[in-house]
C-alpha cells in the first residue's frame, strides 16, 4: 500500500512526531523510505543556500551534504536501525518545489511531513513569495500527504478510527478512496463524516434549525449514495453528519471518536495574494494546526 | 610677424583644422562597426535617422533632461558653446579678413555684441575653471589636459578682447594682436588632436547615440526614446 | 565802444576765415578717412594723415586716386577726389565697395611696399 | 608561501577561456571562490593579446567617447550607485570608465593584473550596465555601453568575477544559465501541466509544436526554482486560447555569458534559440517575464549571430507585450471587482524599457490590474536600475557593494507610498526582494502571471466540472 514513502523533514525538533510516524510506517509496511531534506534557496547565482530554518547562508558543497546527511542520520539513528530500505536525499530549492518534484519522479505513494516552516520567523519572511511548504505540498501533491503535528502514541498508527471527512468535490472522491482503503487494510472504524457549514462566512442566508436539520438528512443521503455503494463487502462505517464550522467540527468530531486518523481533501486554490484567506487558511489547515491525529489530505486521484 | 601670423600661419591653420576634422569624421563613420556596435546602422537606415534627427533636436535645443536637472550649467554651457562658435565667425574683422584674403564673405554681427559675447565666454570660461577647482566631482575627473584644452579655447577671446579694445597691457596693441592670432591658430590645430574635436566628434556621437536608441533599443517601438 | 567790438568781431571772423581756407588751401589737413556714408560704424575712422603720403612719402596722386578709362588712369586735379563718391557703400557698377576699396588701396600698398601700418588698431586706433 | 605551492599543482581556476567541461565547472564550483581569487592576483595579464584585442575590438565610436568626455560631472547623479553611496566622487560613471578602460585604451593594454582587478570590480561592481548615464551625457556617452565592452576584455583576460565564469560556463554546457537540461525542462513541463490539467481542462504545455503562433522561452531558473511560474504562463496562455509551444532545444533565453562578457558564449546561447526558431518556424517568440533575457536574445542576439538587420529569425516580444496585446484584444478578461485596491508601484527594468522600449505597455497593463497605481519617481526610461542588474545580484564579491545600491530602490519605492511592486523582471524581482530583505520597509513583489492569474475570468470551457 505504502511502497515508497517520502518523509519531508527539516531536520529540527518540529518534524519529531512526524518522523515517529514516518518511520512506524515504514516499518509497519516495509516501504522505501525517502528522507527529504531541503536545504533552501540560493541567496544569489552559485552561491550559498539561505537555510530556511537557520536563516543561514551556506555553500552545499559536497561537504555540507554530507554532514547534513550524517546529522540526519544521527538525529534518527536508534529509528533507521529497525528499519529495512532508506535513502537520504538533499535538495536545494524552494521546498515544496523539490518536494513535489521528487515526488512525481519517484513515484512517492505517501508524503508524510510536519507542519514544516508555518510558525517560523524565517518562514514567515519568506511566506509571500513561497508559500507555506505543507499548504503547497498539500495542495499539489498527486499523493496523500500525512500531516503529524503532535505526538502519536505508536499503538494510534493502527488506524483503529478513521474520519474521513468530504465536502463531496472531486478532490474528495479521491480522498475516499484512500480512507477506504486504508480502513480496508486495517481493519479500521470508518467515519463518513460531514460537516455542514452554517458559519457566516458561508455567505448563506441564516437558516432555521428544521431547514439544517433536513439538510442534513439530505447529505446523510447523499453519502450513502456516492460512498457507502462503493464499499463493496466493508460495512465497519458510520455515517455522521454535524452544523457549524467544518474545522471545528471535524476537530471536535474525531476527539469525540478517539480518532487515530483524519482524511480529507484539500483543494482550495486561493493563492497568498488573497490575504484574508491567505490569513485564515483552509479548512486543512484549520485541522492540521488544531488535530491531535496525523491528518492526511488528499487532493486528487494518483496518476495511472 | 603679423603678416606672417596672419597670412600663411593662418592658412596653414586652416587647413590643419579643416582636413583634420574631416578626417577625424571620414575615421569616425568608418569605424563604425554594426557586429562590434551591434547597431545595424545601414540595414536600419531609416530608424537610425530618425533617432539620430531627434537626439540632435533635442540636444541642441536644451530640450532635455539634464537641462531640466542642472539648469544653470547647461544655461553656462549653451550660451559658452553659442558665443564662442557665433563670435569669432560673425566678427566684422574677420570676416573682413577672410573676405579680403579669400573673396567670400557672410553676415557678421555687431561688434558690441560680438563683445558680450567675448565676455560671456571668459566669463563662461572662469566658471568652469572655478567649477574643476571647487566641485569634488568635477575635480576627481579633471587632469592637466582639461585645463589646457580650457586654457586653448579660452585665450582667444582674452587676447581678442585686449586687442579689440587696443588695451597696452605691457605689450601694445600689436604684440596683443599677435597673441591674439597665434591663440585662434593653435585653437584651430588643436581642435582635431584633441578634447576640442568634440566640435563635430560630440555631433558624430549624439547621431551614432540617436541611431542606437532609434534602431536597436526600442527606437522604433511606441514613442522611441524621451531624452 | 560799440564800433570797436563791431570791428574786433569782423577782425575774428576774418582771420577765421583766412585761416580755414588756408587749410583747405594747404590740403595736408586731411588726417582721418571720415566718410559720411558709413552711419555706424564699428571702428573709428582710419587714420589717414594725406601729407604723411603726398609730402613725406611723396606717393605720386594716381596711386591713390583714379578714374579709370580703356585700362588708364586718366585722373587728374580737377576730377573728383572724394573717393565716397564713387565707392559707394554697396558694391555698384562692379566698383569696390568703400570699405574693401580703402582696405584694398591701403593695405595692398602697405604690404606691397613694406610700409605703414597693416593691422586693424593701427588705422582704426580707439580713443584713449 | 605555503599556499602558493599548493595552489601550483592544482589545476588552475583562473584562465582566458570560457569554462567549457563538465569537470572544469564543478571545480569552479566547489572552489567557491576563494582560491579563484587569491589565484586571480597573482594571474598575469597577455599584454599582447590585450594590446591586439584593443586594437581590433576598440573601435573609434568608444575612443570618441572616452577621448571627448568633457569631464564635466553631469553624469554622477544619474548614477545610482553614486547616489547610493553619498555622493562618492569614485563613483561618478565617467570617473569609474576613464580610470578602467580610458586608462586600459591609453596604454594600449600595458597594464598589470592589479589594474586588471580594478577593472574588474569596476565592472561588475560598481557598474550594472544599466545605461542610465548614456541618457544623460549631452555628448551621447553610454558608459553602460563601455563597461559592457570592458567586461569583454577583462573576461578574455580572466579578471571575470567567480560567478560570472561559471554562468558562462553553464550556458557552454547546458546551454543554460544554471544546470538544467533539455530533460529537465520536457519534465518540467510535464509536470507542471499534470498538476494543473484538473483545474483547467484542457491544459497541456506542447513541446516542439511547428508552425505554432507563440513559441515561448524562458529563463532556466523557472524550471529550476519557480515551476509555477512555467504553469501560469501555460495557463493563461490556455485561457486566452493561444497556439502556443515551447522549444525542447532553445527554450533557454537569458544569457549569464552577456553578463560575463562572453561574447562567443553569447553566439553560442542565442544561436540555440534561433536554431528553434528556424526549427519551429513559430509566429513569433514571446519571452518570459525576464529583463536581460530579452535583451540578450532580442536586443544583442542578432548581433551576435552576425543576423545584419539586428532582427531576430522570428518576430520577438516580450511577455508585458504579450499580456497587453491579450488584455487588449479581449484573450484575457480580467475582473475589475478584483483590481488591485491597494496602492501599486512598478518598477521598470532597464533591460527592456531603457533598452527595449516598452514603458507605454507596462502602464497600459497597470491601468488594467490596479486602481491606485503609483509611479516611481524618475520613471520610464529615466528609472533607476533596480541595483540587482548586470549579474550584479548573483555575485558574492560585490554583495556588499549591491545591498548599499539597493537603497536607491528602497527610497524610490517608499516615496510612493505603495506597499505592493509589480515587477516582471527576475533581476529586478530578486532585487526587490533582497531590498525587503536587508531594508524590510514591508513590502511586496510580483511578477505580472500570478496578479493575472488571480483576476482573469476563466471561460466555462476550461472549468473543471465538479459533479454535484
Amino acid at each position: 500500500m505504502f511502497k515508497n514513502i517520502l518523509f519531508a523533514t527539516t531536520s529540527s525538533a518540529l518534524c519529531n512526531d512526524a518522523s515517529d510516524v514516518a518511520f512506524e510506517i515504514a516499518r509497519k509496511h516495509n516501504s522505501n523510505l525517502y528522507i527529504f531534506y531541503v536545504f533552501g534557496f540560493p541567496s544569489r547565482g552559485f552561491g550559498p543556500v539561505t537555510d530556511f530554518k537557520t536563516g543561514e547562508a551556506k555553500y552545499c558543497d559536497q561537504a555540507h551534504v554530507d554532514k547534513v546527511k550524517e546529522e540526519i542520520k544521527k538525529t534518527y539513528a536508534d529509528k533507521l536501525t529497525k528499519l529495512g530500505d532508506y535513502v537520504i536525499e538533499t535538495r536545494a530549492g524552494v521546498p515544496h518545489t523539490e518536494i513535489l518534484r521528487f515526488a512525481r519522479k519517484k513515484d512517492i505513494d505517501l508524503i508524510i511531513m510536519g507542519p514544516h516552516t508555518r510558525d517560523e520567523k524565517e518562514g514567515l519572511k519568506y511566506k509571500s513569495t513561497l508559500g507555506s511548504t505543507m499548504q503547497d505540498v498539500a495542495q499539489k501533491a498527486r499523493c496523500p500527504v500525512m500531516i503529524v503535528t503532535r505526538p502519536v502514541p505508536k499503538e494510534k498508527l493502527e488506524f483503529s478510527n478513521i474520519v474521513f471527512g468530504t465536502d463531496f468535490s472531486k478532490a474528495s472522491d479521491a480522498a475516499f478512496l484512500f480512507a477506504y482503503n486504508v480502513a480496508k487494510t486495517s481493519g479500521s472504524n470508518l467515519y463518513l463524516f460531514h460537516a455542514l457549514d452554517v458559519s457566516p462566512r458561508a455567505g448563506s442566508a441564516i437558516r432555521s434549525q428544521n431547514e439544517i436539520e433536513k439538510n442534513l438528512g439530505e447529505v446523510k443521503e447523499k453519502i450513502k449514495d456516492v460512498y457507502v455503494n462503493r464499499m463493496e463487502d466493508f460495512d465497519n462505517y458510520q455515517i455522521e453528519t454535524l452544523e457549524g464550522i467544518p474545522y471545528m467540527e471535524i476537530i471536535k468530531f474525531a476527539r469525540g471518536k478517539d480518532a487515530d486518523l483524519i482524511i480529507m481533501a484539500h483543494h482550495s486554490k486561493e493563492t497568498d495574494q488573497d490575504q484574508e484567506k491567505a490569513l485564515l487558511g483552509s479548512t486543512l489547515e484549520q485541522v492540521v494546526i488544531r488535530s491531535s491525529c496525523p491528518v492526511v489530505s488528499i487532493n486528487r486521484h494518483k496518476k495511472e | 610677424m603679423y603678416e606672417f601670423v596672419s597670412g600663411p600661419l593662418a592658412l596653414i591653420s586652416f587647413a590643419v583644422f579643416f582636413v583634420g576634422i574631416i578626417a577625424r569624421i571620414v575615421w569616425y563613420v568608418k569605424g563604425l562597426d554594426w557586429r562590434l556596435d551591434r547597431v545595424a546602422y545601414t540595414e536600419k537606415l531609416g530608424d537610425g535617422i530618425k533617432g539620430a534627427v531627434k537626439s540632435l533636436f533635442y540636444w541642441l535645443l536644451p530640450l532635455n533632461r539634464t537641462t531640466a536637472k542642472h539648469p544653470i550649467f547647461m544655461a553656462v554651457t549653451y550660451l559658452f558653446h553659442i558665443c564662442l562658435v557665433a563670435a569669432p565667425i560673425f566678427l566684422l574683422a574677420h570676416v573682413v579678413l577672410i573676405e579680403e584674403s579669400w573673396n567670400i564673405s557672410w553676415i557678421t554681427i555687431p561688434d558690441k555684441l560680438t563683445d558680450y559675447m567675448t565676455l560671456v565666454v571668459i566669463a563662461a570660461g572662469i566658471f568652469f575653471l572655478i567649477r574643476r577647482l571647487v566641485d569634488p566631482n568635477v575635480r576627481i575627473l579633471t587632469t592637466a589636459s582639461d585645463y589646457i584644452v580650457l586654457a586653448i579655447a579660452i585665450a582667444p577671446f582674452i587676447t581678442g578682447y585686449i586687442a579689440y579694445h587696443q588695451l597696452e597691457l605691457g605689450a601694445g596693441y600689436k604684440t596683443w594682436l599677435i597673441i591674439h592670432i597665434l591663440c585662434g591658430e593653435i585653437m584651430l590645430i588643436a581642435i582635431p588632436f584633441t578634447k576640442l574635436s568634440h566640435f563635430v566628434l560630440s555631433f558624430c556621437s549624439r547621431i551614432q547615440i540617436g541611431m542606437d536608441y532609434g534602431i536597436k533599443r526600442g527606437g522604433a517601438k511606441g514613442r522611441g526614446i524621451a531624452w | 565802444m560799440k564800433k570797436n567790438k563791431t570791428v574786433l568781431y569782423i577782425a575774428i571772423v576774418g582771420l577765421a576765415a583766412l585761416f580755414i581756407l588756408g587749410v583747405a588751401y594747404a590740403q595736408d589737413d586731411i588726417i582721418s578717412l571720415e566718410h559720411d556714408i558709413f552711419v555706424e560704424r564699428e571702428r573709428p575712422a582710419a587714420l589717414f594723415p594725406h601729407a604723411l603720403h603726398t609730402d613725406k612719402a611723396e606717393i605720386d596722386c594716381l596711386e591713390c586716386h583714379h578714374i579709370y578709362k580703356d585700362g588708364e588712369n586718366v585722373w587728374d586735379d580737377s576730377e573728383e577726389t572724394v573717393c565716397t563718391t564713387c565707392h559707394t557703400l554697396e558694391t555698384h557698377d562692379k566698383k569696390l565697395p568703400a570699405m574693401r576699396a580703402f582696405h584694398a588701396n591701403c593695405k595692398g600698398c602697405h604690404t606691397k611696399e613694406g610700409k605703414g601700418p597693416l593691422t586693424c588698431g593701427e588705422c582704426h586706433p580707439r580713443e584713449k | 608561501m605555503a599556499q602558493e605551492a599548493k595552489n601550483q599543482d592544482l589545476p588552475p581556476l583562473v584562465t582566458r577561456k570560457p569554462v567549457k567541461t563538465k569537470e572544469e565547472l564543478d571545480l569552479l564550483l566547489a572552489d567557491k571562490g576563494i582560491r579563484y581569487y587569491e589565484d586571480m592576483k597573482t594571474f598575469p595579464v597577455d599584454k599582447e593579446a590585450l594590446k591586439k584585442n584593443l586594437a581590433t575590438t576598440c573601435k573609434s565610436r568608444i575612443r570618441t567617447w572616452l577621448e571627448i568626455c568633457a569631464h564635466c560631472s553631469l553624469c554622477a547623479d544619474t548614477c545610482f550607485f553614486y547616489l547610493a553611496n553619498d555622493n562618492d566622487p569614485k563613483q561618478i560613471p565617467s570617473y569609474k570608465i576613464q580610470s578602467t578602460l580610458g586608462e586600459l585604451v591609453k596604454r594600449k593594454g600595458d597594464v598589470d593584473t592589479d589594474f586588471m582587478i580594478n577593472c574588474m570590480d569596476t565592472a561588475w561592481g560598481k557598474c550594472t550596465c544599466c545605461n542610465r548615464c548614456g541618457m544623460y551625457c549631452p555628448h551621447g556617452i553610454d558608459m553602460g555601453v563601455m563597461f559592457g565592452y570592458l567586461r569583454g576584455v577583462c573576461f578574455s583576460q580572466g579578471f571575470v568575477p567567480h560567478e560570472m565564469k561559471i554562468g558562462s560556463g553553464m550556458h557552454w554546457i547546458y546551454n543554460a544559465q544554471m544546470d538544467v537540461t533539455v530533460t529537465d525542462f520536457v519534465e518540467t513541463c510535464e509536470w507542471m501541466a499534470e498538476e494543473n490539467e484538473d483545474y483547467y481542462l484542457g491544459l497541456t504545455i506542447p513541446v516542439d509544436k511547428p508552425n505554432a503562433d507563440i513559441m515561448y522561452t524562458i529563463n532556466a531558473r523557472e524550471v529550476k526554482h519557480y515551476p509555477q511560474d512555467i504553469a501560469e504562463a501555460a495557463i493563461l496562455f490556455h485561457i486566452a486560447g493561444e497556439n502556443w509551444t515551447v522549444p525542447s532545444k532553445g527554450w533557454e533565453e537569458t544569457s549569464l555569458s552577456m553578463f560575463a562578457g562572453d561574447w562567443a558564449g553569447c553566439k553560442n546561447q542565442v544561436e540555440w534559440v534561433y536554431e528553434a526558431m528556424n526549427r519551429l518556424k513559430p509566429n513569433r517568440m514571446v519571452v518570459t517575464e525576464c529583463g536581460h533575457a530579452h535583451r540578450a536574445t532580442i536586443i544583442e542576439g542578432p548581433y551576435w549571430a552576425g543576423i545584419k538587420t539586428g532582427q531576430t529569425p522570428s518576430p520577438s516580444i516580450h511577455y508585458v507585450e504579450w499580456v497587453l496585446e491579450a488584455l487588449e484584444t479581449g484573450k484575457l478578461k480580467l475582473d475589475p471587482a478584483k483590481k488591485i485596491k491597494e496602492p501599486v508601484t512598478l518598477q521598470d527594468p532597464c533591460n527592456y524599457i531603457r533598452n527595449g522600449g516598452l514603458c507605454d505597455v507596462t502602464r497600459k497593463i497597470m491601468s488594467y490590474i490596479a486602481e491606485d497605481f503609483r509611479e516611481m519617481s524618475p520613471n520610464r526610461e529615466h528609472n533607476f536600475c533596480c541595483g540587482g542588474g548586470g549579474g550584479l545580484n548573483g555575485i558574492g564579491r560585490y554583495r556588499e557593494q549591491r545591498n548599499i545600491g539597493l537603497k536607491v530602490k528602497r527610497d524610490q519605492i517608499l516615496a510612493t507610498g505603495a506597499k505592493f511592486v509589480v515587477s516582471a523582471c527576475h533581476n529586478c524581482w530578486d532585487a526587490i526582494r533582497d531590498l525587503e530583505e536587508v531594508y524590510e520597509i514591508g513590502i511586496k513583489w510580483s511578477f505580472l502571471k500570478p496578479i493575472l492569474l488571480d483576476m482573469v475570468i476563466i471561460p466555462d470551457h476550461i472549468k473543471p466540472k465538479e459533479e454535484e
